[in-house]
């Protein structure tokens, strides 16, 4: 409960967060906190300066593109998602969010923070990998963009290395997309999820499986095909006081199955 | 909880079992070292700071190599000493030829305890597995090295 | 470049309530701690240390939020409304009322921060269905009454009719 | 979830006398006003000057030696006031009493570990600080060196010999063993049609986590000796008779005080080594020390339920499914410690035969100890896992021979008409008609149409399945059962206190000696005595809280054992009886007439025949307290009276094992109707009723709380709350992460129904209630065996069934199912 000693920084520019994140190689960025605050209070980690990122207007914000695209900023709220009229053009987004956690930790809590976390049971990785979104990484060096994919490299490791922030995540037009999982109690941490979308081929993104969301393209909508699909992968998953490996893989192939039909109805 | 694989090596059985035997060599597979000493040909200590993305999670290992037959088999007992974890682990190896590399089949057993252990076996396992993974690439780079004589990085990237 | 400073205290200025608290205090507190210890407002609670229980619920610049995952140095500048502020001079809001009436809290322990999440949800939703009740509340664990009568209590104080 | 929905009329079985007055009505509680605004005061709230931060160093491992422990880094951190090790405890005081005989007996318990570590979480140091993150800090600095030791997870493995032992004082893991017999087994077993072998049954280990964790405030008054515990320990009574000879000190240096406590459910009576630990700090330190106990903190060390195996069970049956008798074994899992224990081996006996006339019964009962958190009393303690078992095994029976469970236990339900009904083992159940109950359930969740619900579920790719639990909620321990335990214990009945007092201005003070931990003594309280004076209940003054310089406390002192609407509440009738007998005097004696011409009603004491002779309260307790000149000098009236309430308990027969170890008995009857999703084995309630006879109801909105509130504990009990250990001894589920109690969503619709059968044997016809929702976990048990019948019968042998269970029951029944077999004789 009792946090170790820790350094606050509050920049109000992106360019002032990067350089106390440059020099301080211990130092961690803090969005909605729902996370780091509380692998600090089990002293799971202890980062040497915290970077609050609360203060910089540029990360905030959510623009719909002419073409459909959405540019989501990174310290956008999961309340402020589900409530913006923008993110509506691609509604999965404010669906799965609503889902997360409960009001407090919606309030808080943050996409950027959710992704850059990299909890195998989060929400957003795995629906972000099935949207196709691409995330962009700003450092020292500059900016780089990166696919959604990529960016997941392990638990609680990102893309986004030392010295470097999550600037932006876009999510490109579409509308036939599924999320389904199997969560502790109604709205309670997954036991497995996935995210699907059927726009052009189907593509599932499976979470809570592996350290990071897994890639499984079906060659068809067809429930047998999708969990045909899910099978090929060849999942070994961990396992838990809450599914063993068997038991997820089995789930990862009904909910899979279902994040796919709830995509085909909204195509 | 228990992780095995096995995994080639495009380089000779002896110049794998030299990297393995290695202590500066094996430290610089590991993430996050710090600072290692040897204290004897069986015993080495190390100061490892283990990159967990949120944070680091700080460890004094110690490692005793429990058993050797060169230059086949050996096996280590390792365990560490952290303020969130207390670590211990057994790992042993087995080499053989395969063609003109190696192939060397591993195994480990990781016990973890304290508060990094409450989070949960969800991210554990995991994390463990990720590590894992990170060694055998960091050793397959030293045994490039090592069977080469080029210079390659000396620790994994840190992600 | 410039560096910003990077500080391990600093002195925290807030509102709690209508009076103006100011306090040097370190970075690693969290404002539960700062609000129960610094402040002496002991109504909000700690159930948990992970950020699941909703015992320390209070609204931070009209925001609910658990003050368990906020450091106090972010509440900085920021007006806090806790469960000391709800009732007008002993007078119990109707919300507190309801509380009692349907019998909504039996330890009480949870109630403080109950009774915040209650209030928030009734500001956006002046008449709130029992299923938006339940979800304005998911994340205020209470071990003793098993909800129901709370879910009552809330609708109750909405000026909705509830089965007696 | 929806609001609750309850029978509109309750079902009264006896119409209690027709009297106006408070008991019997919702009265608004007392407890309130202050709850809701905040104001409350519980442990952590209290501060003092120069108070020190407890923060205790804990073993990582699960069984170690402790080679030694260093503490001078810590101390040497800045901030650290000083620091408590087990090698010094181990000179300051003495081991924990045991109540066990031996092998148990042999146990030596200290407040912090001595020389080994028995489970992950046990506390092997204490650090304290000038502030909470400090003492924190520090305690990282204290140097351990541990020797791990393979550690016992598994009591089954308790045994063997090649296991870990525990303690090497005891020689033994198996540290306290019974064999219960009542009636004639070979008997049942000769008239049996089919005999039921039941392999293997397993109660799962969890608590009903209170939301406040514990703790304390302790100062320590070098002058007088005596310590002031501002704590939220439930039973004070208990702990000062553990702390007390430990501490070698008298029990009046210990002086426990409580206002609010948030929520105990049994969970916070065993405190009392981390209380001892503060006080030698507080000593030591010369200042006062406050320790908060953390979530994480409390799952690891604190209090789990006693996980039990049920083995080898066999029961005897006629071809109607009439129930004649069981033999099993009972293996019950205690943790590390005995710190309640080995109560629970007997505890359960209460309620042997359950709710059903077998009359042959033998349990062998054996309690061993394993490297996991110690157990202690959890709501519904002991009984709930016995009658869980039972609830299992009728279930089990019933569906094994074809039969409806609702006529099988029709059938062998105790019947109203039998009651007082004294069961195998001297037990006396006072009151009740369980069919009754049973029906007005199932008429509830409209049982009559469930096959169309059934239907429904089906045509929507669901299982539906119905389940009952039928429960008991035993109250007011006589705790002379402890003999049964232990002969040489010198502990048996109960008692619990109350004063009331008139004061100068007519205030009407009443202290009790409990704890309440939200189940409303004081406003419970008030009204017996409103309605006993004969005034308003606003004019009732229950202190808040417990403060044992009050001298309002007894021996068994506390808030536990479903007992306050008999022992408290006896007792507050009993002060408050004396009290108005002391009034009428007074007012006989100022008013020149007889006592028994004086009645107490409207805030007066008068004269029946004519109400202008009056005076008020305050008047009489200005009359004693400030203006007695001239009275006269016998009159022996104080206006200040104290009752201790004790129940008529005989010792049992320790040879016979037999006896009546509880006053009253409360009934809970509850139906669960489930759908589970065969694909994921994830279910949901999508229909419960629970009815409710605790006999008569004081403030039947209490009632109804205590009856949701102990339902929610159930159904979270039944299908997440589990307290699961892997090989190593580590705790997989320490915080609300992974051990997921059930929030507002997670709720079913709640139907409640009630009966009143008073009780024959309390003064006002009350029964102590609020631990039986126990009957949760066997409703949901059996509903999930009855939905997944059409999926090879799986037999539901846990009493936690989480998805993953119900997925495996699903995909390979076959195993669930070899756990039972039938034979016919």
């Amino acid at each position: 409960m009792l946090l170790s000693e820790v350094g606050y920084a509050r920049p109000a520019t992106l360019e002032q967060a990067l350089g106390v994140l440059a020099e301080y190689p211990g130092a961690r960025a803090l969005a909605g906190g729902q996370t780091l605050i509380n692998v600090m209070k089990a002293r799971a980690a202890a980062p040497d300066v915290l970077v609050d990122l609360a203060g910089i207007p540029e990360l905030k914000g959510i623009e719909l593109g002419p073409d459909g695209t959405l540019e989501l900023g990174p310290m956008t709220t999961y309340t402020e998602l589900i409530a913006s009229a923008e993110a509506r053009a691609r509604p999965i987004l404010g669906e799965v969010c609503a889902q997360i956690a409960d009001v407090q930790v919606r309030n808080r809590g943050t996409i950027g923070g959710n992704v850059c976390s990299s909890d195998p049971t989060n929400h957003l990785p795995p629906l972000l990998v099935a949207l196709g979104a691409t995330f962009t990484v700003t450092g020292a060096g500059g900016e780089r963009t990166l696919p959604a994919a990529d960016f997941f490299l392990g638990v609680y490791m990102t893309a986004a290395g030392p010295g470097e922030l999550l600037t932006k995540i876009t999510v490109p037009a579409g509308r036939s997309d599924g999320f389904a999982s199997v969560p502790i109690g109604v709205d309670g941490t997954c036991i497995v999820n996935a995210a699907a979308t059927v726009n052009g081929g189907v593509r599932v993104a499976l979470g809570c499986v592996a350290a990071t969301p897994v890639v499984v393209e079906a060659p068809s909508a067809d429930a047998e095909a999708v969990r045909g699909a899910v099978r090929a992968a060849g999942l070994e998953p961990p396992s838990d006081v809450h599914a063993s490996a068997d038991y997820r893989a089995h789930l990862a192939e009904v909910v899979a199955a279902r994040a796919v039909a709830q995509a085909e109805r909204g195509s | 909880m228990k992780v095995a694989g096995e995994r080639g090596f495009e380089a000779p059985r002896e110049a794998v079992w030299r990297v393995l035997n290695d202590p500066a060599a094996m430290a610089a597979t590991m993430p996050g070292v710090e600072s290692f000493d040897v204290q004897d040909d069986r015993h080495w200590r190390a100061n490892v700071k283990i990159p967990l993305g949120l944070g680091t999670l700080g460890m004094t290992m110690s490692m005793e190599k429990t058993e050797e037959r060169e230059p086949e088999f050996a096996s280590l007992a390792i365990k560490g000493n952290g303020v969130g974890a207390i670590l211990s682990m057994t790992t042993a190896f087995n080499l053989s030829d395969d063609g003109a590399g190696t192939k060397m089949d591993w195994e480990a057993d990781v016990r973890i305890a304290g508060p990094v252990g409450s989070m949960g076996q969800r991210v554990l396992q995991p994390i463990v597995n990720q590590q894992v993974q990170q060694v055998l690439a960091a050793l397959d780079e030293q045994i490039r090295k090592a069977s080469t004589g080029t210079d390659g990085p000396t620790a994994p990237t840190e992600a | 470049m410039e560096g910003i400073p990077v500080v391990t205290a600093q002195s925290v200025t807030v509102d709690v309530n209508g009076t103006t608290y100011e306090r040097e205090v370190e970075a690693r507190r969290l404002l539960i701690h700062f609000l129960r210890d610094d402040l002496d407002l002991t109504g909000s609670h700690v159930g948990c240390d992970t950020g699941n229980c909703g015992a320390c619920s209070v609204l931070v610049d009209g925001t609910l939020v658990k003050s368990c995952m906020l450091l106090a140095v972010q509440a900085d500048g920021a007006r806090v409304e806790t469960v000391e502020g709800l009732a007008d001079d002993e007078q119990l809001s109707p919300l507190q009322q309801a509380f009692s009436d349907h019998h909504a809290l039996q330890c009480g322990y949870c109630t403080p921060g109950m009774l915040m999440s209650a209030t928030a949800l009734l500001r956006e939703n002046a008449r709130p269905s029992d299923e938006e009740i339940a979800r304005a509340i998911q994340g205020n664990i209470c071990r003793c009454t098993g909800y129901w009568n709370i879910v009552k209590a809330v609708k109750a104080a909405s000026g909705q009719e509830v089965a007696e | 979830m929806t609001e609750p929905t309850t029978v509109a009329e309750p079902v009264v079985v006896e119409e209690a006398e027709a009297k106006r007055g408070y008991a019997g009505q919702s009265v608004p509680r007392k407890e309130d006003k202050r709850l809701v605004q905040g104001e409350g005061v519980f442990f952590d709230d209290v501060k003092r000057h120069n108070m020190g931060y407890v923060h205790f160093v804990r073993s990582p491992y699960a069984h170690a030696k402790i080679r030694s422990v260093d503490v001078s880094k810590a101390l040497e951190h800045p901030g650290v006031l000083g620091t408590l090790t087990g090698d010094e405890v181990a000179t300051l005081t003495d081991p924990f009493f045991q109540i066990s005989s031996p092998p148990g007996a042999h146990l030596r318990d200290f407040c912090l570990a001595v020389g080994k570590a028995r489970f992950v979480g046990e506390p092997v140091a204490a650090v304290v600080a000038t502030t909470r993150e400090t003492a924190r800090d520090a305690s990282e600095l204290v140097e351990v060196d541990y020797e791990p030791l393979p550690a016992l997870t598994d009591a089954r493995e308790a045994l063997a010999d090649d296991a870990p032992l525990l303690h090497d004082e005891a020689g033994t893991n198996l540290t306290w063993e019974g064999v219960y017999e009542w009636g004639d087994l070979d008997q049942a077993f000769a008239e049996a049609d089919r005999v039921i072998s039941i392999s293997e049954l397993h109660f799962d280990r969890f608590n009903s986590t209170p939301l406040e964790c514990n703790g304390a405030l302790v100062e320590f008054n070098r002058g007088t000796g005596q310590w002031t515990i501002i704590t939220n320990n439930q039973f004070p009574g208990f702990a000062a008779i553990m702390m007390g000879p430990a501490m070698r000190v008298g029990l009046d240096k210990l002086r426990f005080v409580t206002q609010d406590i948030g929520g105990g459910f049994g969970n916070k009576i065993t405190s009392h080594p981390q209380l001892v630990a503060c006080c030698l700090l507080a000593r030591k330190l010369k200042r006062p020390v406050q320790w908060t106990e953390w979530r994480t903190d409390f799952h690891l060390s604190m209090s789990h339920g006693n996980e039990r195996w049920f083995q080898d069970t066999q029961v005897a049956v006629k071809e109607d499914g009439t129930l004649l008798g069981f033999r099993t074994t009972a293996l019950d899992d205690a943790g590390a410690w005995l710190r309640y224990e080995p109560l629970g081996g007997v505890i359960w006996a209460q309620v042997t035969p359950g709710m059903y006339r077998w009359r042959h019964i033998r349990l062998d009962f054996k309690q061993v100890v394993t490297n996991k958190a110690p157990v202690s009393p959890n709501r519904g303690y002991s009984r709930m896992q016995h009658l869980w078992f039972t609830e299992r095994v009728i279930d089990i029976v019933a569906h094994e021979l074809g039969l409806d469970p609702v006529e099988v236990r029709k059938r062998n339900y105790i019947r109203a008409e039998e009651m007082p009904y004294e069961t195998p083992n001297g037990c006396v159940y006072d009151s009740g008609d369980y069919a009754k109950m049973l029906d007005t359930a199932l008429e509830l969740v409209g049982y009559d149409g469930l096959a169309e619900k059934r239907a429904d579920a089906e045509s929507r790719g669901k299982l539906l399945g119905v389940g009952i639990g039928s429960t008991l909620d035993s109250g007011t321990n006589n705790f002379g059962q402890s003999r049964l335990i232990n002969p040489e214990l010198q502990f048996s009945g109960n008692n619990e206190v109350a004063t009331v007092k008139l004061d100068i201005f007519g205030e009407i003070v009443v202290t009790l000696g409990t704890t309440p931990q939200g189940q409303s003594h004081e406003t419970t309280a008030a009204q017996v005595v409103a309605d006993m004076l004969g005034c308003s209940v606003d004019d009732v003054n229950v202190r808040a809280g417990h403060d044992s310089y009050w001298n309002s406390h007894a021996g068994f002192s506390g808030t536990y054992a479903s007992q306050f609407a008999v022992t408290g509440l006896g007792a507050v009738k009993g002060a408050t009886e004396m009290l108005a007998g002391e009034m009428k005097q007074l007012a006989s004696v100022v008013l020149g007439c007889a006592p028994d011409d004086i009645e107490l009603a409207d805030g007066f004491a008068r004269m029946r025949e004519n109400h202008e002779a009056a005076l008020p309260f305050m008047a009489l307790g200005a009359i004693i307290n400030a203006n007695n000149a001239g009275l006269p000098e016998d009159l022996d009236v104080t206006l200040n009276c104290r009752y201790v309430y004790r129940p008529p308990f005989q010792p049992p027969d320790v040879e016979r094992k037999f006896g009546n170890l509880t006053l009253t008995y409360a009934a809970q009857v509850h139906v669960a109707v489930v759908e589970v999703d065969p694909e994921t084995g994830v279910y949901e309630l999508v229909d419960y009723a629970a009815v409710d006879d605790c006999g008569k109801r004081i403030n039947p909105q209490v009632v109804e709380g205590q009856v949701m509130g102990a339902t929610a504990q159930a159904l979270g009990a039944a299908t997440h709350e589990t307290f699961t250990y892997d090989e190593d001894g580590n705790l997989l589920t320490p915080n609300f992460y992974d051990y997921h109690v059930p929030h507002a969503l997670d709720m079913p619709p709640l139907k409640t129904g009630n009966i009143e059968s008073p009780s024959p044997f309390t003064s006002l016809g009350t029964k102590g209630m609020g631990e039986g929702g126990g009957a949760g976990i066997h409703a949901v048990c059996a509903a999930l065996q009855d939905a997944l019948r059409p999926r090879g019968k799986p037999i539901v042998y846990d009493s936690c069934n989480p998805y993953h269970r119900v997925w495996e029951l699903l995909s390979d029944p076959e195993s669930s199912r070899r756990r039972v077999s039938v034979e016919a004789r």
